[in-house]
């Protein structure tokens, strides 16, 4: 069997992503090993335009963006979108409540009428093309993304957790954010990071999207008896997940 | 077998002598909350706690644990992970839960690797000191206990009774020294406390009697309250994670990065969750909120002691605390669904 | 149980979750979605299993599932399945190849009551779909010793003449004189010259004595309650009738839960199961 | 017939984000020489606006996964200037920890797996495996602890967790700590012997000498990169954090979706030959002999050398954590709970990232939610001097192999290792 070929590919993000790859350490080696890296801007100088597997971080803001990223989904059999910003937009989304006009006045002024400095409603990949595997996370898990690769080497459909983050904060015995007044979005957000923000101290901020099936019901009634209210829920909410407050509005 | 008595400077002493030779775990308190771990000094043990936010049940079925090892050429082998520990504290309803699972891991198909695991580890209980918020074990019957365990302490004023029951226990006794044996009046003293946690241990009052609830609920399949509850479940599992008596799990592979070679490992899964019941082609035999969170109360209260003769809910109150939603009382289910029978 | 107990246990018992190695013999394509599967097992023993119970197919890697053994324990040296794509491992199923390896724990679970109930009965065999693979091991057990049966009857039902399964057995069925078959298609082509409809279609026409007939059922979830009915109309009672049921049996030996059908386990007590036990089992049907 | 030279290099590899070098001659007359930020903007600046105080640090941490916990500190030395918000000392130590921790996965990152193939003559560190193994395995094992001490004291490597307005939401242990120490002391060892290697291979840094204002923060008696006020080696003049604009003066060219900034001169250099040029006096003593090895000087006008200085950083932040970490161990790790309560406020907050100064505003109306934002950061405020170095070297080089210019200009790029995405993600506002 010959190793699948993968390339990686960024559009508007931080590129934390790719950076979790670089951060497998030793385990690069035995990837490396596993597959045939045939293109990472980040890391190579190679090119290739023939590849099997396309990973593909960061959301798409420009019409060229578009036709970029529809040429790699044309070139590549399996498509991966690495990260929130490729999942779910993350908090590029942000962008999408303000006017697009303000929003580039407010950080270009005068000049903000010049062409390079367009910009469209921030999409999801998934938005634009047909995405075969979504990565979820800010920024992505090591783990998962191992774990991911290697289901797709030997053909293996990879399962993302479908359940949400108070199953591993629970496993990992910490204390509820709840019970220190804050905002968690943990029993709505899809687990897979290990709960690491609240075995961190901190609250969920919804990094990996939402749950298939959240109940925005019991979230409201939630904020109730914490004192809290379903608008402190939805701003925290926006913070990734500007689509879902929306929706929910 | 004998019980003797010992004051906390010679218990401490003992807990020390026991670190220094095997692996000892506790309940302690690490940051603002109570949980078992390993102790590194007795100073660390509180024997006061009221609530470790994970039963013990973790060191007997862990989160996650690796059952077998697989080469993709054909070839499976066990991989066992006993894990040899004196575990101090262990409060009578999680006792009762210990006991549970070691019935319903052995029972029909013995499952080895808990065994293993289990018969690994001498489990020091304690009688409560300290009553937890939501507590309801003197309603299940599971306030006391008097078996299950290798030795059981008991705070009776300055002094702990130690009452030594199987050879495992006897044999962790060594760094005792001489210890006078409990008096007569020592054993009155310990049967009142006991009586006295029965009606402690009960910050929720459960009104119908325990041995009533499989009948209870055999009656009240469509009752309403399912639909109310589940209506704010958030499907998170949190009531399954915490408890004593849960031991569903899912099993997983995982690969090596050779892709040829990898284990295969069960982790701790949960019935409220949205696809505990899903099966291949995504049919979803329980996929109502309200189904999942029925079958958890039935499976406490009718499908574990019809199939045990004991309770499955050991009253500990861990899925009150840890549901957010705070809909996950069972006292207050199983009160509601006795309302206007008997 | 008290820990002195469990003390005295041997610890040399079988790890239940350790598969035993089997090898495949024999691969072949019986529609898109379904492949069928024969395997001898490594240590030269036999499967061991009656009618109506699985095994858990171990793929190292990809993971395990539950499938029912669809030969009958009459046929010796090897055991079959057939098994449809529908998740990774059967996914992986699907690519395996004459002297691939795979692991094997079981056989698992109730069976049809091929020694028991049904002796010296009539027997009314309901298949929808992939129903059909269980509960062809019943069959073919029946056809085998078919002297110590009554009458036989095979109903089957697919969604279309292309997902039909064992259509060179079905034509061997047809044209024995000592069974009778009858099938249905939910949509037929035009290749297609038989019945169309539902396969409870195929039941009121049908003349048997529903007291002396055991009816063995096994299809989709949504077919039950509807072939329960028919059945109910033909005054058959519930004590004769058996389902066989689907479900996500993960452990295979009563642990996990994920199989459970309110307080039954579908991988214990199940999944073949007298209707009569399961009238009072909402979560059943 | 006229000869046309042109160089086109459509996003130079080994750099975080996208930039371009275009390049024109015909026959030796230089037409068009410009570097080009052609990364999508993100307009993180307009994007806080509306959030909550609380979620500051989150957000903006999200412009640059090289160099977050940079971003979450600044951030959040803004908003506590912002809302009145005192650190303690233990928080102060803890956080500069921290951002040491960012220091070394940078720039051994950098060095170590961007840099290093141009001086060996690879195309990426996957090429340097067979020959160079032994030192690739020892960039990793030094990255590895970087990322494990970021891990231990920030919760993860890039996005921090623990970082939050007031102070951490979880502390480490006095046992983490003495662990982390044992773990540093080790990486000494692998940073000396990383030098050797670089050393070994450092006559393939070009030799380009360009005059430029280096700027970088000044902090008494310190090689510092958390705590100071805005220094220049064009001036003595020390300008506090809150007056930052006064020195950045940005403005926006045609090939650039990143502001460009100047101050005294047409542009100025950030980054850690700046930090070097302006505080090498400061360094500890196991850096200052790693500077002398490679003849490093106080003002060097090579930017090569800047990834020299970067190795030399990496030794300097693992020699003053051991002090940290000592002096934290010594008073014992206290528990503090951050408290804060959000109010009306504008303020500044600086710190140097690993690629250069950068500076963070932000304005508060009295629950805490933002009305405005100003970021600027070094990569931007590099563009302009890459611009003028490549005005300044392409001269000299013409007359060689167009392979040869090419790499030359993307390594002079690569220098300065830019943050391509962080640099279109700042904004500029107005504050009344």
């Amino acid at each position: 069997m010959s190793k699948p070929r993968v390339a990686i590919f960024d559009f508007a993000c931080c590129e934390g992503c790719q950076l979790q790859i670089v951060n497998m350490e030793e385990e690069i080696l035995d990837l490396i090993n596993l597959v045939d890296v045939v293109e990472w801007r980040e890391a190579m100088s190679e090119q290739n335009t023939e590849y099997d597997i396309a990973l593909v971080e960061g959301s798409i803001t420009r019409p060229e963006d578009e036709e970029r990223i529809k040429e790699i989904r044309g070139r590549a059999k399996i498509l991966v979108a690495l990260g929130a910003c490729a999942v779910i937009g993350g908090v590029n989304k942000l962008k999408n409540r303000f006017d697009l006009e303000d929003v580039r006045r407010y950080v270009y002024h005068d000049d903000a009428d010049m062409p390079h400095l367009q910009t469209a409603q921030t999409k999801a990949l998934h938005e634009v093309v047909d995405v075969d595997y979504k990565i979820p996370g800010c920024p992505i898990d090591r783990k998962e993304f191992s774990y991911v690769v290697k289901c797709l080497a030997v053909g293996k459909k990879p399962e993302i957790p479908s359940y949400s983050v108070c199953v591993e904060c629970k496993m990992k015995e910490n204390v509820c954010r709840f019970e220190y007044n804050e905002v968690c979005l943990g029993p709505i957000t899809r687990a897979g990071c290990g709960a690491r923000c609240p075995s961190n101290g901190f609250w969920c901020f919804g990094c990996r999207g939402l749950v298939d099936d959240p109940n925005v019901n019991a979230a409201k009634d939630v904020m109730e008896k914490y004192g809290k209210t379903i608008d402190d829920l939805k701003h925290r909410l926006a913070l990734f997940n500007t689509d879902e407050e929306r929706a929910h509005a | 077998m004998s019980i003797k008595k010992l004051d906390q400077a010679a218990l401490d002493r003992w807990v020390d002598g026991l670190i220094e030779r095997k692996k000892v775990v506790g309940a302690a308190q690490r940051g603002d909350h109570f949980s078992f771990g390993e102790l590194t000094s007795a100073s660390e043990l509180r024997l006061d706690y009221d609530m470790s936010i994970l039963p013990p049940k973790k060191y007997f079925l862990p989160p996650t644990e690796d059952l077998i090892s697989f080469r993709r050429d054909g070839g499976f082998e066990s991989i066992f992970e006993e894990d040899p520990m004196v575990l101090l504290g262990v409060h009578p309803y999680d006792m009762f839960a210990i006991s549970q699972l070691d019935t319903l891991f052995s029972e029909d198909n013995d499952d080895i690797h808990y065994r293993k695991r289990r018969e690994a580890i001498t489990i020091v209980a304690s009688d409560v000191q300290t009553a937890s918020e939501d507590v309801f074990a003197g309603c299940m019957g599971t306030a006391t206990i008097d078996h299950g365990f290798d030795i059981l302490l008991t705070k009776i004023g300055d002094q702990y009774l130690v009452d030594i029951r199987t050879e495992k226990g006897q044999a962790i006794t060594m760094g005792f020294g001489e210890m006078p044996d409990a008096t007569d009046d020592d054993l009155d003293q310990r049967e009142r406390l006991w009586a006295e946690n029965q009606k402690v241990l009960r910050k929720h009052e459960l009104r119908p009697a325990v041995g009533y609830l499989p009948k209870l609920l055999g009656e009240s399949y469509d009752h309403p309250i399912w639909e109310e509850k589940a209506e704010l479940c958030f499907s998170c599992g949190s009531c399954n994670l915490v408890c004593p008596t849960c031991y569903c799990f899912d099993v997983q592979d995982e690969l090596n990065w050779d892709v040829t070679s990898g284990h295969r490992y069960r982790i701790w899964d949960g019935c409220m969750l949205a696809n505990f019941a899903i099966v291949a082609g995504d049919h979803n035999f329980r996929a109502a909120k309200s189904e999942r969170f029925r079958h958890r109360y039935f499976r406490k209260g009718k499908y574990i002691p019809e199939k045990i003769g004991q309770t499955g809910c050991v009253g500990c109150g861990r899925c009150v605390s840890a549901c957010v939603a705070k809909i996950a009382n069972p006292v207050e289910i199983y009160n509601r669904i006795a309302e206007g029978k008997e | 149980m008290s820990t002195a107990t469990v003390a005295q246990m041997d610890l040399a018992q079988k790890d239940i979750y350790l598969p035993d190695l089997a090898t495949v013999t024999k691969v072949a394509s019986m529609t898109e979605m379904e492949m069928f599967l024969e395997f001898t097992l490594d240590s030269g023993q036999e499967l061991g299993h009656e009618p109506g119970q699985f095994v858990e197919v171990s793929i190292p890697g990809i993971g395990e599932a539950p499938i029912s053994v669809s030969s009958s324990p009459t046929q010796k040296g090897m055991f079959q399945l057939v098994v449809r794509n529908a998740g990774n491992v059967t996914n992986a199923m699907h690519q395996l190849q004459p002297g691939d390896k795979v692991g094997i724990r079981g056989p698992f679970g109730t069976c049809f009551p091929v020694e028991e109930a049904m002796k010296g009965k009539d027997i009314l065999f309901i298949c929808g779909g992939i129903g059909l693979v269980p509960v062809r091991s019943a069959i073919d057990y029946v056809l085998s010793n078919r002297s110590q049966y009554g009458d036989v009857t095979i109903l089957f039902g697919a969604k279309s003449p292309a997902e039909r399964l064992f259509t060179d057995e079905i034509e061997v069925w047809k044209a024995r004189d000592d069974a009778s078959f009858y099938e249905t298609v939910d949509r037929a082509d035009e290749t297609w010259k038989g019945n169309v409809g539902v396969i409870t279609r195929l039941i009121p026409p049908l003349k048997f004595d529903p007291l002396n007939t055991i009816c063995l059922v096994c299809g989709p979830p949504v077919m039950y309650k509807y072939v329960v009915l028919e059945l109910w109309w033909k005054r058959v009672p519930n004590e004769s009738i058996y389902v066989s049921l689907e479900r996500r049996m993960k452990c295979g030996v009563g642990k996990c839960g994920h199989c459970q059908i309110n307080g039954l386990y579908a991988c214990q007590d199940g999944p073949v199961f007298k209707f009569a036990d399961i009238i009072e089992v909402p979560e059943a049907l | 017939m006229p000869s046309t030279m042109e160089i086109n290099v459509h996003h130079v590899t080994r750099v975080e984000g996208h930039g371009n070098i275009a390049i024109r001659a015909t026959d030796g007359t230089i037409e068009k020489v410009e570097w080009q930020v052609p990364e999508a903007p993100r307009f993180f600046e307009a994007m806080v606006r509306g959030r909550s105080y609380e979620d500051i640090q989150t957000i903006v941490s999200r412009i640059c996964g090289i160099c977050s916990i940079t971003h979450s500190l600044a951030s959040l030395k803004a908003v506590e200037n912002a809302l009145d918000i005192e650190v303690s000392e233990q928080t102060d130590k803890l956080r500069i920890l921290t951002h040491y921790s960012e220091q070394l996965q940078s720039h051994s990152l950098h060095v170590g797996y961007l840099v290093s193939p141009d001086l060996v003559g690879k195309k990426s560190v996957v090429g340097m495996l067979g020959e160079f193994g032994d030192a690739v395995k020892t960039v990793i094992r030094i990255h590895r602890v970087a990322n494990e001490w970021s891990d231990l004291l920030a919760g993860r490597t890039t996005h921090p967790v623990r970082l939050k307005p007031g102070g951490f939401s979880k502390l480490p242990t006095e046992g983490e700590l003495r662990e982390l120490k044992g773990m540093l002391e080790k990486g000494v060892d692998d940073l000396k012997a990383l030098a050797e290697v670089v050393l070994s291979v450092a006559d393939a840094l070009p030799d380009f000498q360009r005059e430029t204002e280096y700027i970088a923060l000044i902090h008494p008696g310190v090689y510092t990169f958390y705590h100071g006020s805005i220094g220049s080696t064009d001036t003595a003049e020390l300008v506090p954090i809150s007056e930052f604009e006064r020195v950045v003066n940005e403005y926006v060219v045609p090939q650039s979706t990143a502001k460009w900034t100047k101050w005294h001169r047409d542009a100025y250099a950030v980054g850690a030959l700046a930090r070097f040029n302006v505080n090498a006096e400061h360094l500890l003593p196991l850096a200052k002999a790693t500077a002398a090895k490679f003849g490093l000087e106080k003002g060097n006008t090579n930017p090569y050398m800047n990834n020299v200085a970067q190795l030399v950083e990496c030794v300097h932040v693992v020699e003053a954590s051991l002090q940290i970490i000592d002096e934290l161990l010594t008073d014992g790790i206290k528990p503090e709970v951050p408290k804060v309560s959000p109010k009306a406020g504008e303020g500044a907050g600086c710190v140097e990232a690993p690629r250069g100064i950068l500076f963070h505003r932000y304005a508060f109306e009295k629950n805490g939610i933002c009305t405005g934002a100003n970021i600027s950061i070094p990569t931007n405020q590099n563009h302009g001097n890459i611009q003028k170095d490549f005005e300044a070297l392409v001269p000299q080089i013409m007359d060689r192999d167009q392979d040869e210019i090419r790499l030359l200009l993307e390594m002079l790029v690569r220098s300065y290792d830019p943050c391509i995405s962080c640099s279109t993600h700042y904004l500029d506002v107005k504050f009344i």
